[in-house]
């Protein structure tokens, strides 16, 4: 008989990330229309689709889970935005025996060290953001200082980019770590400065910041070409990539953007977006999309189920196709593996942001990423 | 008796729930010094915050000049040429003498004589000119109190109280400047409990008991009849019993 | 305790805010059973003398004995537990709490209950009726149940007569405890302070500005002037002298001495 | 009578009590050179000690609205970083409208397309100020705990209307061209940027300071708030001037916010609160009421957390809160108390 | 009986008691008259929240002390449990030990900044805790490794505590008994014993004594009361309340991290309970937690639903859309101070201002 799915996204609608939220939200309700061609059904199941607020805040995170799975009767969860939230709700999913698909929280230990078998991540993690950076950067010779914000999260970033930086020949000179809520990057500018100045050859500042307060603008006005030192970072949403303008020929590696991966998918996924909003898709309406095909993909699996085990066997392993390219969930830790696109901005007048063109795309075979869950 | 320069008709004040006033009339003549009379409690000061509006009357009229000011706000009241020596003195501690006076010669920097004449009635003032008001001692901050009132020439003045804790050398000062202001065409309402000033001074006299006027006539009446003084005070303590 | 000590003492206390000389080297002994008067003109450091004995200044130098007693370094609570109590000039009460309240509070201390965590208040019953009786006697006691914001000045000050009285310490010092008072009220607080002295232990400080008062209470007056001790005696003497009669109540020698 | 019968006796004051009286006055310059002394290479030192003054003034220009605000009125407004918040928006949206003049690198138009832009920020914020003061702020005159509860609600709205506005994404905007990148002296790169903040501050803190030693505004304040009714007795109208200098201490946040903008160059919702904490403590350094002190303990926080982040970055994370804390216990009132705090 | 239980303190208000009975009577049942995941979980908040708040009103409404250190001394207490059933696993005795830690790191910390810094002026100690407070939430998103920085601690608590475990086969109309129902009990019956005690304390001589040091500090000294104290034992006793409150929301959770133990924004919502409820009336606390809370657990669902009614209006629309629930929020807080200047317990009673 056919039955309602219920589909519960969970995720911070309000606060600080909002913006995240709303992307993210648009690209899961497209992912679900796309996959079931519009019908919003998968063998007959409709397929329902609830919203709680995390407000990012992780107590509201996993009472909003537990109301989800227990009061709703969510089959499976998708969300949240932020990786404290993320990382509260994990034992949730294992208390109910349902599944969470994490999307678009970055932490490591989400599929690391806190990863129970109910945990499932379409969204990249930090390791893969930071060895797509490492292969996209290391060259035999350069010599890179990092810039990251101090606390967990920039702490790993910078740990997976140094372990992935072994073997390419580059080498890591100098790590710098500022308060998140830093206002003036001379200090620290300067210590990357005096750190790299004597240094030969060629020269990266690698900066890992989510969030507000980006420093990149700040440290350009330093004039760093003067001592030969290089900015690179990673992908961000377009808003952020305004700054990228005044950084022509930065390079790093992203994991979304709309010109770059070529596919039916991110065909449609443009053209539709560009039709209802009159923009283009963003960073994480693609991680939404992937979450919402993810799910429709693995209910075909189970012929409509929504029974946990047969859920888990169905995704364990399963290769689905995204805006992002194709993906695949690995058995071991349920982290979703991608491709990751190296690029160098480039300035286009009629276009608010700097533009990432492609270098070369980093395939799933040419990154190691590290498993942490065991 | 000469014009009333200030005139209250029935007045009620309320603060709160209470009802204090009930029904004051008053008359306070052009040019004299008016005094009012009354045991704690009676209603002294609430008459004259009412007359300064800083408690609103909730009936009556308060006439100054014939027109009626009890709809007035504060500073309209103020601007009309009435001024005020509260009870609490109402200084600015934070600032100095010198601020505090500035503050009260609304119509900028005060004329020199006038100021000298106030700093020789009370000689504190000149020493303590730039310290802090908050550090003057009781009777000081009574004088700077008085000081700012009479700082510049106002037709009313309303004065709660204002020897007490002063010392009998200062207190003679005022009751000698007082009488200076009244030669002035300043009049004077004085609410007061040291009674040989009230005599030394006062044209004319009301007592208040219980938020209204029980007595109204001459000083030197009231003064000369130790039988109606009797009456009133002997009144008044029984009432309080 | 020992009786050879006067109750209080001070050794050449002085006080300076910046370089002006408050209260200027001191020295005077309280005996038993007496009542000071102290009297000097407004800013003679009359207040602040009252300040530096009770702790609320810290003296620049010179001391403070009580019965012998060296009190420099104690805070005024620690003061006041030794028996230093005072009222205050200008009037200074817990003006949210009732009548009742303000006066009971004093009795609590008195009574060293205020770290009591565990009883209701509201049980101690003896303090209550402490409270009321000391509030019968200043005759406030049918406003008890008055928040003290709503009491007019003269009722204001009458409760801070109260409460001193309430405290029952061993030194009483009054600041002008009548000003503001109407007539009428003014010999219920003398009858009072009066009373007090008849309590031969304990010494009465009172400072003055009404000589009538003065003359009925004090055995003894002593003269504060620009911070300095200038005067000390019997009162009838003191009140006749040249510095008392033209500094302090601005006559001419001539000028005969009667009311004020 | 003679005449040292009527004078109360004075002493003089010794050299070291007057010492200290002036020396708040000593510590940013003292600073600056025990920075030098543990930095050594005086480029770096020159980078650094520019920027922290530049960073200072800019702390600055935000804390003045907030020095008359808190230091005079007494008005706990956690609102005034919605105020800042409020500038920079609206200045932004005035240079992007303006770009033509910011895309130039002329600097005539470049500096008046920010000084429009100013202006425009003042005028809102301003206006806003009189709205927040006759609607949240008039009924809490008096109580701290009330005004942080209403002015934190008013912040929550227009963070909250901001983002129905302008929308939730962060907004970007370039400097105008000539004041991008920066000069080299000595072989220090000073951003041209904070040159402008610099001049900007320096000549809000000599007209403020002006006009609160020039008028009586800042005395009636002062007095309004220790006895409304006292100063209505003298015949001032205190609530219309409650009103104004609330009115004018909101648009020098709109001002503020415009500076802070274009040196963030990303603008949110949130960014005015975000630096309020900071603030506060300047203001808390300066002394109440005091805008010398308040530019005093802004230098000394701007430099300090230069120096400290430079040598020692986990010290930085605590060393504008440290400062405080050393500033009152050296003084409990601040560096230059000019009202007494409650 | 119960004059005695609550210290003789009487709500004054026939419509303030039956207010308070409701609220006593909701959370005693709440289990049975409001089934469902996310009910029970508002009202062991609101438990929790009535104890935290009550514990700040002694700081704030009795003694007249702003602190912004108060979710400090909540977050000590949470991650002194969530730290000893990290540490020790989840057994009863590491909880209980866990909590008994917890609170006695928040009393000694509580009388260092006591009798360090309660000398200096109101609004500078208000600032001075602030400051300390925001460098502890420095100082445990640092220590990452410890205390899980910014992501905090996830862990496990004894099973007789969680869902898992069933005391009884059978449902009670409808409400399976299972050891979440266990645990909510154990935090129901925790929060009134503190409440309860806390009432005693106000009521007591100390708490007397504590209104005059708000009223007036320099008089209180000066009739024997050591005002210092009397600040710093209200602060400690404030703090340790404060701790058991973040023990039980640890327990609660199973999840301790800054953001719901330490974060500006939850002190500042204890401020407006405070003074929504009423300040230096305990039963405020009461009344302001759960107001408060039931505020912000459902305004969001609200306004879905009017939302939705006025899908078509275009302003208004958008102002009303769910995602603007903190706009109201903000609303709320200027309005609630407007209207209820004395809080609610104060227009309950009659009181003017
Ligand atoms: N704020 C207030 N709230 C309530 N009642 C008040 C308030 N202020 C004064 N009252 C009451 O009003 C009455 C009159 O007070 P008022 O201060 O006018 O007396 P007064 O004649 O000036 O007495 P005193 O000689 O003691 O100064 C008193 O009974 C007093 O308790
Ligand atoms: N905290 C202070 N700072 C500076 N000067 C002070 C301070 N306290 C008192 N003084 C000064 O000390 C002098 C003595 O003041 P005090 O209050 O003791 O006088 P008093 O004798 O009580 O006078 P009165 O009869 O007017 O009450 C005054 O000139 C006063 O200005
Ligand atoms: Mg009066
Ligand atoms: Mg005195």
């Amino acid at each position: 008989a056919a039955e309602d799915i219920t589909i519960a996204h969970v995720y911070g609608k309000t606060g600080a990330l909002e913006a995240y939220a709303k992307q993210s939200h648009t690209g899961l309700m497209m992912g679900l229309e796309y996959a079931t061609d519009g019908s919003m059904e998968v063998d007959g199941n409709k397929l329902v689709v609830i919203e709680k607020d995390t407000q990012l805040k992780p107590d509201v995170g996993r009472a909003a889970l537990a109301e989800a799975y227990g009061d709703d009767d969510a089959a499976i969860a998708v969300g949240p935005v932020s990786s404290g939230v993320a990382l509260a709700m994990l034992p949730v999913a294992e208390e109910y025996g349902k599944i969470l698909l994490v999307e678009p929280a970055v932490a490591d230990s989400i599929t690391g060290e806190n990863w129970n078998r109910y945990i499932f991540r379409t969204g990249r993690n930090s390791s893969q953001d930071a060895v797509a950076n490492a292969v996209a950067l290391g060259k035999p010779g350069v010599k890179i200082a990092t810039l990251a914000q101090d606390y967990a999260f920039g702490r790993d970033g910078v740990a997976a980019f140094k372990q992935a930086l072994k073997g390419t020949g580059a080498e890591l000179v100098f790590e710098e770590y500022a308060p998140t809520d830093t206002q003036d990057f001379t200090a620290s500018a300067q210590r990357i400065f005096d750190a790299l100045k004597g240094e030969k050859g060629r020269k990266f500042l690698f900066v890992i910041w989510a969030g507000g307060n980006n420093p990149i603008g700040k440290i350009k006005a330093m004039d760093p070409d003067r001592l030969g030192i290089e900015i690179a970072t990673g992908g961000n949403i377009l808003a952020a990539m305004k700054a990228y303008k005044a950084l022509p020929g930065m390079e790093g590696a992203t994991y979304y953007y709309y010109d770059i991966p070529k596919n039916p998918v991110n065909d449609w996924l443009v053209t539709e977006h560009e039709k209802r909003f009159g923009t283009p898709p963003d960073f994480f309406t693609a991680g939404g999309m992937a979450a919402g095909m993810a799910i429709v993909e693995a209910l075909k699996k189970t012929g409509g189920s929504t029974d946990t085990e047969d859920l888990i066997a169905a995704m364990e392993g399963m290769e689905w196709q995204t805006p992002k390219g194709k993906m695949v969930f690995r058995k071991e830790d349920h982290q979703a593996l991608q491709s990751m696109y190296h690029f160098k901005i480039k300035v286009d007048p009629n276009l608010e942001w700097g533009v990432p063109e492609l270098v070369r795309e980093l395939k799933i075979d040419d990154m190691d990423i590290p498993i942490h869950n065991q | 008796m000469p014009e009333a320069l200030l005139t209250l008709d029935g007045v009620h004040t309320h603060i709160g729930p209470y009802h204090i006033l009930h029904g004051v009339d008053l008359e306070v003549p052009a040019g004299g010094v008016a005094m009012l009379l009354g045991r704690n409690g009676a209603g002294k000061t609430t008459t004259l915050r009412t007359i300064m509006g800083l408690w609103k009357a909730s009936a009556g009229t308060i006439r100054f000049h014939g027109r009626d000011i009890a709809g007035l706000d504060t500073p309209a009241i103020a601007k009309l040429g009435i001024a005020f020596v509260p009870e609490d003195m109402g200084i600015f501690t934070d600032l100095t003498v010198q601020e505090n006076m500035m503050l009260a010669a609304r119509s900028g920097a005060p004329d020199r004589p006038r100021l000298n004449w106030i700093c020789d009635l009370f000689p504190p003032l000149r020493t303590f000119w730039h310290s802090p008001a908050g550090t003057l001692s009781g009777g000081q901050k009574q004088m700077l109190s008085v000081a700012r009132a009479i700082i510049e020439p106002r037709a009313l003045i309303l004065i709660d109280e204002p020897t007490k804790g002063l010392a009998p050398a200062i207190i003679k000062a005022m009751t000698a400047a007082l009488r200076q202001l009244k030669e002035t065409d300043t009049t004077i309402l004085l609410v007061e409990q040291n009674f040989s000033m009230a005599r030394a001074l006062g044209d004319t006299v009301a007592v208040m008991d219980d938020g209204r006027i029980i007595h109204e006539g001459d000083m030197a009446d009231l003064s000369a009849d130790a039988g109606l003084q009797e009456r009133l005070m002997g009144l008044s303590l029984e009432a309080h019993q | 305790m020992t009786s050879e000590h006067p109750v209080l003492e001070t050794r050449d206390l002085t006080i300076r805010f910046g370089g002006h000389v408050a209260v200027d080297a001191v020295s005077c002994a309280f005996q038993r059973g007496t009542t000071t008067a102290i009297v000097g003109p407004n800013g003679a450091g009359k207040t602040t003398y009252f300040n530096l004995i009770s702790g609320q200044l810290t003296a620049t130098s010179g001391k403070v004995l009580l019965n012998g007693e060296d009190l420099s370094g104690l805070s005024v609570a620690a003061r006041t537990d030794r028996g230093i109590g005072r009222a205050f000039q200008l009037t200074n009460l817990f003006p949210s709490l009732t009548v009742r309240e303000n006066v009971r509070l004093v009795a609590q201390a008195r009574a060293r209950r205020g770290y009591d965590l565990f009883s209701v208040a509201s049980s101690h019953v003896e303090l209550i009726e402490r409270a009321e009786h000391v509030l019968a006697e200043v005759r406030l006691i049918e406003k008890a149940d008055q928040t003290v914001a709503a009491l007019s000045h003269g009722d204001q000050r009458k409760l801070e007569v109260a409460m001193l009285i309430a405290l029952q310490p061993q030194v009483l010092m009054f600041d002008e405890p009548t000003a503001g008072m109407s007539v009428d009220e003014v010999p219920v607080v003398l009858d009072l302070i009066a009373g007090l002295k008849r309590d031969t232990d304990r010494s009465i400080l009172l400072v003055e500005h009404k000589m009538d008062v003065i003359r009925s209470l004090a055995d003894r007056i002593i003269v504060l002037h620009n911070g300095a001790l200038v005067a000390d005696g019997e009162p009838a003497e003191v009140i006749a002298s040249p510095i008392v009669q033209q500094a302090y109540l601005g006559r001419e020698p001539e000028e005969e001495t009667v009311d004020a | 009578m003679s005449d040292e019968r009527i004078r109360p006796r004075f002493d003089e004051l010794s050299f070291s009590q007057r010492l200290g009286e002036h020396a708040p006055l000593l510590l940013a310059p003292v600073l600056a050179v025990l920075g030098l002394i543990a930095i050594g290479d005086p480029t770096t030192w020159l980078t650094l000690t520019v920027a922290g003054l530049a960073m200072g003034l800019m702390i600055f220009i935000m804390a003045s609205g907030l020095t008359i605000v808190f230091g005079l009125m007494d008005v706990i407004n956690f609102g005034h970083g919605a105020f800042v918040a409020v500038g920079a928006f609206v200045g932004v949206t005035v240079l992007s409208l303006l770009s033509g003049w910011t895309g130039t690198p002329d600097i005539v138009m470049n500096i008046s397309a920010i000084l429009l832009a100013i202006l425009a920020a003042m005028i809102a914020t301003g206006a806003m100020g009189w709205l927040f003061e006759r609607v949240i702020v008039m009924p809490v005159y008096g109580f701290h705990l009330k005004q942080i509860l209403v002015t934190m609600g008013g912040l929550i709205v227009t963070e909250q209307l901001i983002h129905v506005i302008w929308g939730p994404d962060a907004l970007h905007i370039a400097r105008p061209e000539t004041l991008q990148g920066s000069v080299i002296v000595f072989g220090a790169a000073i951003e041209k940027y904070r040159i402008l903040a610099v001049a900007v501050g320096l000549a809000l803190f000599f007209a403020m300071r002006h006009v609160l030693r020039k008028t009586r505004i800042g005395l009636l304040v002062r007095a309004g708030v220790e006895n409304g009714e006292m100063v209505e007795a003298l015949g001032y109208r205190i609530k219309a001037l409650f009103l104004w200098v609330f009115v004018a201490g909101s648009a020098l946040a709109g001002l503020g916010g415009v500076m802070w903008g274009l040196y963030q160059e990303t603008i949110t919702a949130q960014m005015g609160s975000e630096i309020m904490v900071l603030v506060f403590v300047v203001v808390i350094i300066g002394g109440l009421g005091s805008v010398e002190g308040c530019f005093i303990g802004a230098l000394l926080v701007g430099l300090l957390a230069n120096y400290a982040a430079f040598l020692a970055p986990k010290v930085a994370l605590v060393s504008t809160i440290a400062l405080m804390v050393a500033v009152l216990m050296w003084r409990p009132q601040g560096l230059y108390p000019v009202v007494k705090a409650k | 009986m119960l004059v005695r239980i609550i210290s003789g303190d009487m709500p004054r208000s026939r419509l303030l008691s039956l207010i308070v009975l409701v609220i006593g009577f909701s959370l005693l049942f709440a289990p049975f008259l409001f089934p469902g995941i996310k009910s029970l979980d508002t009202a062991a908040r609101i438990a929790i929240f009535i104890v935290l708040v009550a514990s700040y009103d002694l700081l704030l409404g009795y003694t007249g002390i702003v602190s912004f250190a108060h979710t400090m001394f909540y977050g000590i207490g949470a991650y002194g449990t969530a730290l000893a059933l990290d540490a020790w696993g989840p057994s009863f005795w590491a909880m209980g030990l866990g909590t008994l830690l917890g609170a006695l790191v928040a009393a000694v910390l509580a009388l260092l900044i006591g009798l360090f810094s309660l000398r200096v002026r109101a609004i500078f100690f208000a600032m001075v805790t602030l400051a300390i407070a925001s460098a502890f939430a420095v100082l445990v998103s640092q220590m990452s490794a410890f205390t899980g920085g910014e992501d905090g601690l996830t862990y496990r608590i004894p099973r007789e505590l969680t869902p898992a475990f069933r005391l009884m086969t059978d449902k009670i109309l409808d409400v399976s008994i299972n050891g979440r129902l266990l645990a909510y009990y154990l935090i129901f019956f925790c929060a009134l014993v503190l409440f309860l005690v806390l009432l005693r304390i106000v009521n007591s001589p100390f708490g007397t004594t504590l209104k005059a040091v708000r009223d007036n500090s320099f008089r209180a000294e000066a009739i024997g009361y050591r005002v210092i104290w009397y600040r710093t034992g209200a602060t400690v006793l404030s703090a340790v309340v404060a701790a058991l409150a973040g023990s039980l929301l640890a327990i609660w959770l199973r999840y301790t991290g800054p953001a719901t133990t330490l974060s500006m924004e939850i002190m500042i919502n204890i401020l407006l309970m405070v003074v929504i409820g009423g300040m230096g009336t305990m039963y405020g606390a009461v009344v302001g937690a759960t107001i408060f809370i039931l505020a912000q657990t459902y305004l969001q669902d609200l306004m879905g639903i009017a939302s939705k009614a006025t899908d078509g209006i275009p302003l208004l629309s958008e102002l009303i859309a769910p995602e603007r629930w903190l706009l109201w929020l903000g609303v709320l807080f200027i309005l609630s101070v407007y209207f209820f200047p004395t809080g609610i317990v104060g227009r309950l009673r009659g009181e003017v201002k």
